[in-house]
C-alpha cells in the first residue's frame, strides 16, 4: 500500500506527513502528525469531537480524506492558544467549569471559536444551535453555553 | 444479642423466618451461626451482600464488631455507576 | 444555594477555583485512552458475532493470518477456560463476555481478534476471519425470556431465591423480594388505588470516548496497559483473571477517561490487547468504533415494571405492590437488586411487597449506569405518585412531604435512615419560583423524586510535602468529572496551604495503594477520606517536627493556617515551607499514606421540577425549564457538584424522550450510532437550574454524601408527569418519543 | 483506496471512465459513514471540489447557478439567495451540524439517494434543474428525475452533477420546507415537506407545488393538494384537504425513525403548516424577481 505525501499548514506551521489515500484527516492528524488533541468519538460526523478549522471552516476531521488537505490550512485545539496565552474561550471554559471528562472539550472549543468568529454576539439559542454538532454527555451543556457567552462578552470588550 | 433481619429473598433458605436474635461478636461469626441454623445461607450472604449495622451499610465487613443490641440487615450487593 | 447548616468557615472547601487538570484538557494535551502511541505499536481489530444467539461451529483464521502486516490472531482457545480451572461463576461469565467460548450470546459478542501493522490491515484481516455458526433462537425482552419454553441462554441457570429450588433451568437468574406489613389490609385502607404497568428500553451511558486500551507485553510475562477506565486496579484484576495470571504481573496506567457513568467499570479490550501483544511481541492498540461501543459494551437494563399503590384521601400512602423484570443482557447481573431496594425507598409505606427478577436476554451484558437500577423503578413509582396526588387533589410535593422518609424511618430495604435531606430537597423545589411560575399553552409541569445509596469502598492516598512546602496528593481513583479538584480542596483545607500549591495526581497501579472503581458516587467521600487521613498524619508529624525544632512538647504545638504555632505564642511560627525546607534535620522527608475501607456513607436524595411544551399535532416534547435540587451533604467543589446534577438531568431527559436500543427481529441492533441513538444535543435542552441542598453527612469529616448518581433517578418521571400535565396523557413506556406520544394523543382524542 | 482530485469536468469524466469502481464525492458526509460501515468499497475516491464550476454560486439574469459541490453553508449565508428562496435555503441549512454544513452540498444530498434528503423536496418545488456531465457529454435534467429509489439514481457510472439551475422566484411566490425530527438538530427527517405557492392579486392561489420527503422510496408530489389550493383562498377547509391529501400520498415504511401511521399523520400536519408559511412569504414578495 503506497502512502501519499501531503503538505499542509497546521497550526501555523508547514507540516508534511504520509497518509493512506483513503484514510481520514482525523487519523492522519492523530497518528502521523501527533495532534491527539483532536478526538474520535464516532468517526461518522455525529459527535463533533474531531472538529477542526479546515481552510477557516469548521469541519469534522473524520469526514475529510487526508489527501484533501494538500496545500490547505488546519487549526486544531493545539493551535488555539496564542503561544502561552490562552484563547478567551479556553480561559472561560476553565473558569466556568465547562468541562467534566474533557473528551469533547477540544471539539467544543473549535466549534465555539468558529461561531464567535462569525457572530461575536450570539444569543443563547444561536449558541445552542451552533454547538448542536458537538455532543457532550457530562455537563448537560449548561456551563458550556455560559462559558461561550462569557467568552463572547470578553472578546467584544477587548 | 443482635437482632438480625433477613430479606424476603433469603426465605427459601430460612423456611420463612424473617427476624432472629443471635449472639455474635462479629459479622463473620454471625454468618457462621446463621449458616448452622439455615444451611446454605452462609455462602449466599458472604458472596452477594452488604451488611447494615445500626443503619450504616458496610462492605467486606466479615471482621466488623457487632455492638450490643445491634440491628443487623443483610442487603443485596450494590453496583455503582 | 441553600445552606441548611451553618457554614463552618472553610477557606477552600466550597470554593470554585480552576481544576488542576483543566489546562491540559483545554489545550489538547491530556492523554485519553486512545492517545497513547508506543514505538512499534500494532493496531488491533475485533471480530464480532453478527448473530444474537448462535453456536460457534468453527473459526478459520488461516486467511487472516497470511494477510499483509498481520502479526497475531487470537480466539477463545488463547485464553484459559475458567470453567475447567475452578473459576467462580462471575469470573467465567466475565471471561466469556470478553471472548465468546462455544456460543455467542448477543450481536457484537467477540469471537476473535487480530493485530497488524496498520488499522487498515487489521480491519481487513478481521474481515477475513471465517466463522461458521449454527444460529439458535433468541430472546430479546423480559417477556420473551420468561415465557414457557423460551430458548435458554445458559443450560445450567436455575433461579436463585425461589423456594423450592426450581427443577428446570430458565432465563431467570434470580429473584429478590422485600416485604413488610399486610398488603391486602393496606389496599383495603386506601381511598384511591392506582395500578399501572411500565416498560423501558436498554439505554447506553453514551460516554463520548470509546473504550480504548494499549498493551505492551514483555517476554517475561509482565505487561503494561494504558487504558481509559473507571478503575485501573479493577482492570488489572479482571485482566489478570481472564488471562489466568497474577495481577502482580500487570501494571495499569490510567489514561484520562472520556466519560464512563458506570460503563467503564467493565473489562472488554484489555485482555485482548495483552494477549495480542504477547503473541506479536509488540505493543498493541485496540479502540472500539462507536458502533462497537453500542453493540458490545454494557448499556443498562430494559425493564417491565408493574406498580400498584394505595393512598387515603388524607394523603397517607397505605400500600405498594411492585413487580419488576430487569434484562441482564447475556449474563446474569442486572441491577434489579438495587431496583428492589430503591423503588419505594423515598417513602414510609406501612405495607408493601416488592418482587424483582434478573432475566438474561440475547443483548449485550448490562453494565452499571448512574444509580444502577433506580431510574426505571423511579419512573414507574413517581408517575404513580403523581396520579395519586392528582386523584386525591393534593399538591404532588405535599403528598411526597407527607410520606417522605426522614431520620429514623425504617427504610423499605431494611435499616433505619440516619440524617438525610429528602424533605429539604422537596421544600427547595416547592419554594423555587419556578414551581409557581405561569405556564403557557401546551405547557405542563411535573415533579419527581429519587434516592440513591452512594458507596464507600476501598481507597488509598499518599501525600508528599515537597521541599518548598507545596504538596503532591497521589490517588488511585481515575478523575472522571473533577475529583482531583475536590481532593486538592480538602487537602488545602487540612494542610492550611493554598489550593494552588497542591498538585493532585492519579497514579498507576504500582505507585499508589489499591483503589476500588470511581463509581457509586464514592470518590469524594472515600478517596477524599483517605486524603484527609493522610493530611492529618502529616499535620501531626509537622507539629512533632516543630516541637523538636523548638524543643517543646508536641501538645504545645498547634497546626493553624498552614503553620506550626506555639500555644503560648512564645515561638515565631514555622510555616510548612520552613519545616519542609529543613525536613532532613527533623527526621527526613515528610510524607504519609492512608488506606481505608470507607465508612459513614451518606444517602442522597434529589427532587426535580420539569416544564415541557408538547406539540399536540406531532407529539414532539421540548423541555423548556428544569430545576434540580439535590442533597450533596457538603459541596466540596460546588461547580462540579452542579455539573454532576446537570449531567444526570441531561442524561435522564435523553432517556425520557428519545434514547433506546432498537433491535430488529433477528436481534441485530439497528441504531448503533450517535445519529440514530439520540442523546440530547445543546439545542434540545434549556439551562438546568441547580439548588445544592447541604444536609451534612454526620459520619464524614466534611459532611460529604456523594453527588454523581442520584440526579438521574427523577428525570424520566418528572418529564412524564409534565407531559401528562401539558397534554393529558399518561406515558408508560420509555422513551416517550413523538411516535408514542402522538399515538397516545390520538387514542385520547377518540 | 486511491484518491483523485480532477481539476476539470473533462478530467473527472476521464477518471470515472477508467475506474472499475469509483465514488465521486464533495463533502463525503454520507460517503465516509457508508465506507466505514462496509456498505461501499470504491477503488477510487474522486473529489469533485477541485473543479471550479462545482463550487460556483452566481446570480444570473434568469436563474441562479449553484455548483453541485458548493457547501450548503456557502449557500445559506448568501443573503440574496436566502431571501429569494427561504425554503430551499432553510432546507439546505438543515443538513446536519455547522461542521456538516461546511461540507454537505446540494449535489451530494441529492445523489446520496436518501428518501429523507432535506434539500430535495425544496429543490423539486422550485423546479430546479441539474446539469449533468458525463463521458458522452452534458445534459440538463429536472432534479425530480435524478433519484429513482433509495440509494439509486438515474446517473450513469461516469456521470455527475456539475451545477443546479434555479429559475428566479416569480413575484408573489414563496417557498417553505418543514421537517419533523425528534431532536432539534443532528437528525434525519422522519417527514419532510416542501411547498411553493404563488398568489394572485387578490390573494388567491394561482400555482402550488407540494412535495413530501421521507415518506416513500423517493420524494412524492401531492397533486390533489396542489389542485385543492389552486384557484382558492387558503382557509381551514382547504388546509384540511391539503393535509388529508398529503397523508394519503405517503407510501412510507415502519423503521427505527418512525412508523407508517406517524409519518402519514405528520405529513398532513407539516403540509398544512408549510403551505401557510409559503403563502405568508408569497404575500410579502410583491416585487419582481431578485
Amino acid at each position: 500500500m503506497s502512502r501519499r505525501h501531503i503538505t499542509a499548514t497546521i497550526n501555523g506551521d508547514e507540516v508534511d506527513f504520509l497518509a493512506e489515500e483513503g484514510s481520514s484527516l482525523l487519523n492522519a492528524l492523530r497518528d502521523e502528525v501527533g495532534l491527539t488533541g483532536v478526538k474520535e468519538g464516532c468517526g461518522t460526523g455525529d459527535c463533533g469531537s474531531c472538529s477542526v478549522l479546515l481552510n477557516d471552516y469548521l469541519t469534522c476531521a473524520c469526514l475529510v480524506f487526508a489527501p484533501e488537505v494538500e496545500g490547505g490550512t488546519i487549526v486544531t485545539v493545539e493551535g488555539l492558544a496564542n503561544g502561552g496565552e490562552l484563547h478567551p474561550l479556553q480561559q472561560c471554559f476553565l473558569e466556568g467549569a465547562a468541562l467534566q471528562c474533557g473528551i469533547c472539550t477540544p471539539g467544543f472549543l473549535m466549534a465555539a471559536k468558529a461561531l464567535l468568529d462569525r457572530n461575536p454576539n450570539p444569543t443563547e439559542t444561536e449558541i445552542r444551535y451552533a454547538l448542536a454538532g458537538n455532543l457532550c454527555r457530562c455537563t448537560g451543556y449548561d456551563k458550556i453555553v455560559r462559558a461561550v457567552q462569557e467568552a463572547a462578552s470578553q472578546i467584544r470588550e477587548a | 444479642m443482635a437482632r438480625v433481619h433477613l430479606s424476603a429473598g433469603l426465605r427459601d433458605l430460612t423456611g420463612g423466618v424473617a427476624n432472629i436474635e443471635i449472639e455474635a461478636s462479629t459479622v463473620g461469626r454471625l454468618i457462621k451461626s446463621l449458616d448452622q441454623m439455615f444451611p446454605g445461607i452462609g455462602s449466599r450472604l458472604s458472596e452477594g451482600s452488604s451488611v447494615a449495622i445500626n443503619g450504616e451499610i458496610l462492605t467486606d465487613a466479615e471482621y466488623e464488631k457487632i455492638p450490643a443490641s445491634a440491628e443487623i440487615h443483610f442487603l443485596d450487593i450494590l453496583q455503582g455507576g | 444555594m441553600a445552606v441548611i447548616e451553618e457554614n463552618p468557615g472553610y477557606k477552600w472547601v466550597g470554593t470554585r477555583p480552576i481544576r488542576p487538570d483543566g489546562l491540559e484538557k483545554i489545550t489538547g494535551k491530556a492523554q485519553f485512552g486512545a492517545d497513547s502511541i508506543l514505538p512499534g505499536m500494532l493496531y488491533g481489530s475485533v471480530v464480532r458475532s453478527p448473530h444474537a444467539h448462535a453456536r460457534i461451529l468453527s473459526i478459520d483464521m488461516s486467511v487472516a493470518k497470511s494477510m499483509p502486516g498481520v502479526k497475531a490472531v487470537i480466539t477463545s482457545a488463547d485464553f484459559p477456560d475458567l470453567a475447567l480451572n475452578g473459576g467462580s461463576a462471575g469470573d467465567i461469565d466475565m471471561s466469556n463476555n470478553v471472548m465468546a467460548r462455544a456460543k455467542v450470546l448477543y450481536e457484537g459478542h467477540v469471537v476473535a481478534a487480530v493485530a497488524a501493522n496498520t488499522r487498515e490491515q487489521a480491519k481487513a484481516a478481521a474481515d477475513a476471519v471465517i466463522v461458521n455458526y449454527e444460529v439458535l433462537p433468541h430472546v430479546l425482552t423480559v417477556d420473551e425470556a420468561m415465557a414457557d419454553n423460551a430458548p435458554l441462554l445458559h443450560d445450567g441457570m436455575y433461579t436463585k431465591g425461589i423456594d423450592p429450588k426450581p427443577e428446570k433451568p430458565s432465563n431467570v437468574a434470580s429473584r429478590v423480594v422485600h416485604e413488610r406489613g399486610d398488603l391486602d389490609k393496606g389496599f383495603a385502607e386506601a381511598d384511591l388505588v392506582i395500578e399501572r404497568e411500565y416498560t423501558t428500553k436498554p439505554v447506553h451511558q453514551g460516554y463520548i470516548e470509546p473504550h480504548a486500551a494499549v498493551a505492551d507485553a514483555n517476554s517475561d510475562g509482565r505487561a503494561h496497559i494504558w487504558c481509559s477506565s473507571q478503575g485501573h486496579f479493577q482492570m488489572r484484576a479482571h485482566t489478570a483473571t481472564v488471562l489466568g495470571v497474577s495481577p502482580g504481573t500487570i501494571k495499569v496506567t490510567a489514561a484520562e477517561i472520556g466519560g464512563g457513568f458506570g460503563g467503564k467499570t467493565v473489562v472488554y479490550l484489555e485482555p485482548l490487547a495483552v494477549r495480542l501483544s504477547q503473541r506479536a511481541g509488540r505493543p498493541v492498540k485496540l479502540v472500539m468504533d462507536r458502533d462497537e461501543v453500542f453493540r458490545a459494551s454494557g448499556p443498562t437494563s430494559g425493564t417491565r415494571i408493574k406498580v400498584k399503590m394505595g393512598v387515603t384521601n388524607e394523603g397517607q400512602l397505605t400500600a405498594a405492590d411492585v413487580w419488576m423484570g430487569y434484562e441482564a443482557g447475556a449474563f446474569s447481573g442486572s441491577p434489579v437488586g438495587a431496583a428492589g431496594m430503591t423503588v419505594i425507598a423515598c417513602y414510609d409505606i406501612p405495607n408493601f411487597f416488592v418482587e424483582g427478577f434478573d432475566v438474561v436476554v440475547n443483548k449485550p451484558r448490562v453494565a452499571a449506569y448512574r444509580a444502577p437500577g433506580a431510574p426505571m423503578a423511579a419512573f414507574a413509582v413517581e408517575t404513580v405518585m403523581d396520579e395519586l396526588a392528582r386523584g386525591i387533589n393534593i399538591d404532588p410535593i405535599d403528598l411526597r412531604l407527607q410520606n417522605a422518609v426522614v431520620e429514623g424511618t425504617q427504610a423499605s430495604y431494611g435499616p433505619k435512615f440516619p440524617r438525610i435531606g429528602f424533605v429539604e430537597t422537596l421544600e427547595a423545589i416547592k419554594n423555587h419560583p419556578q414551581y409557581t411560575a405561569e405556564l403557557g399553552p401546551n405547557q405542563g409541569r411535573g415533579v419527581a423524586a429519587g434516592f440513591w445509596f452512594n458507596a464507600g469502598m476501598n481507597s488509598s492516598a499518599t501525600v508528599h510535602i515537597n521541599e518548598n512546602g507545596t504538596a503532591t496528593v497521589v490517588v488511585g481513583s481515575p478523575d472522571i468529572g473533577g475529583s482531583r479538584q475536590s481532593m486538592a480542596l480538602m487537602a488545602a483545607e487540612e494542610l492550611g496551604i493554598s489550593y494552588e500549591n497542591i498538585k493532585p495526581v492519579v497514579a498507576d497501579t504500582e505507585t499508589v495503594g489499591f483503589n476500588d472503581v470511581t463509581g457509586g458516587s464514592r470518590v469524594t467521600l472515600a478517596t477524599g477520606a483517605a486524603v484527609v487521613d493522610a493530611c492529618r498524619v502529616i499535620t501531626a508529624d509537622l507539629r512533632a517536627r516543630a516541637a523538636k525544632t523548638w524543643d517543646v512538647e508536641i501538645d504545645d504545638v498547634e497546626w493553624v493556617d498552614g503553620q506550626a504555632q506555639h500555644v503560648d505564642g512564645s515561638q515565631p511560627p514555622l510555616s510548612l515551607a520552613d519545616l519542609a525546607g529543613k525536613s532532613g534535620r527533623t527526621g527526613g522527608p515528610i510524607s504519609a499514606t492512608a488506606s481505608l475501607n470507607a465508612r459513614g456513607v451518606g444517602a442522597a436524595f434529589s427532587t426535580q421540577l420539569c416544564d415541557v411544551e408538547v406539540d399536540p399535532e406531532t407529539g414532539i416534547t421540548r423541555v423548556i425549564r428544569y430545576v434540580s435540587a439535590q442533597d450533596a451533604g457538603r459541596a466540596i467543589s460546588p461547580a462540579y457538584v452542579e455539573g454532576q446534577m446537570q449531567g444526570g438531568v441531561a442524561q435522564g431527559i435523553g432517556w425520557a424522550l428519545n434514547e433506546e436500543y432498537i433491535h430488529n427481529s433477528s436481534g441485530v441492533m439497528e441504531n448503533a450510532s450517535f445519529l440514530d441513538y439520540r442523546i440530547p444535543v445543546a439545542s434540545d435542552l434549556p439551562m438546568i437550574d441547580t439548588v445544592i441542598v447541604e444536609v451534612p453527612n454526620p459520619a464524614h469529616p466534611y459532611g460529604v454524601r456523594g453527588v454523581g448518581e442520584v440526579g438521574i433517578v427523577p428525570p424520566m418521571a418528572a418529564v412524564a408527569n409534565a407531559i401528562s400535565d401539558a397534554a393529558g396523557v399518561r406515558m408508560k413506556d420509555l422513551p416517550m418519543s413523538p411516535v408514542k406520544l402522538l399515538e397516545a394523543l390520538n387514542e385520547k382524542g377518540k | 483506496m486511491k484518491y483523485a482530485s480532477p481539476s476539470s469536468v473533462e478530467e473527472a469524466t476521464g477518471v470515472l471512465a477508467g475506474a472499475l469502481s469509483a465514488q465521486v464525492f464533495a463533502g463525503a458526509t454520507d460517503v465516509v459513514p457508508q465506507i466505514r460501515a462496509g456498505r461501499k468499497q470504491p477503488e477510487i475516491l474522486v473529489d469533485l471540489k477541485g473543479i471550479k464550476e462545482l463550487l460556483n454560486v452566481s446570480n444570473e439574469a434568469t436563474h441562479w447557478r449553484v455548483g453541485a459541490a458548493t457547501p450548503t453553508a456557502r449557500l445559506t449565508e448568501n443573503s440574496d439567495f436566502s431571501s429569494e428562496f427561504p425554503g430551499l435555503s432553510e432546507a439546505a441549512g438543515l443538513i446536519g451540524s455547522d461542521q456538516i454544513q461546511n461540507r454537505s452540498s446540494l449535489g451530494g444530498n441529492l445523489c446520496n439517494g436518501s428518501p429523507a434528503a432535506d434539500s430535495v423536496p425544496a429543490m423539486v418545488v422550485n423546479g430546479v434543474r441539474a446539469v449533468v456531465a458525463g463521458g458522452s457529454g452534458s445534459r440538463t435534467v429536472p432534479v425530480s428525475e435524478i433519484v429513482t429509489g433509495p440509494g439509486k439514481t438515474s446517473l450513469a457510472d461516469d456521470e455527475f452533477i456539475v451545477e443546479f439551475e434555479i429559475d428566479h422566484m416569480p413575484a408573489h411566490t414563496g417557498d417553505a420546507y418543514l421537517r419533523l425530527i425528534p431532536r432539534t438538530e443532528m437528525d434525519i427527517a422522519v417527514v419532510g415537506v416542501g411547498v411553493r405557492v404563488t398568489l394572485d392579486d387578490v390573494g388567491m392561489v394561482s400555482a402550488a407545488d407540494i412535495v413530501l420527503g421521507a415518506v416513500a422510496p423517493t420524494v412524492v408530489r401531492v397533486p390533489e393538494a396542489e389542485a385543492a389550493l389552486v384557484g382558492n383562498q387558503i382557509n381551514d377547509e382547504i388546509l384540511a384537504t391539503v393535509s388529508a391529501a398529503a397523508s394519503e400520498a405517503c407510501n412510507p415504511i415502519d423503521d427505527k425513525r418512525g412508523t407508517i401511521a406517524y409519518r402519514k399523520q405528520v405529513a398532513g400536519v407539516l403540509a398544512k403548516r408549510a403551505v401557510l408559511l409559503a403563502a405568508e412569504r408569497a404575500a410579502e414578495r410583491n416585487g419582481d424577481a431578485k
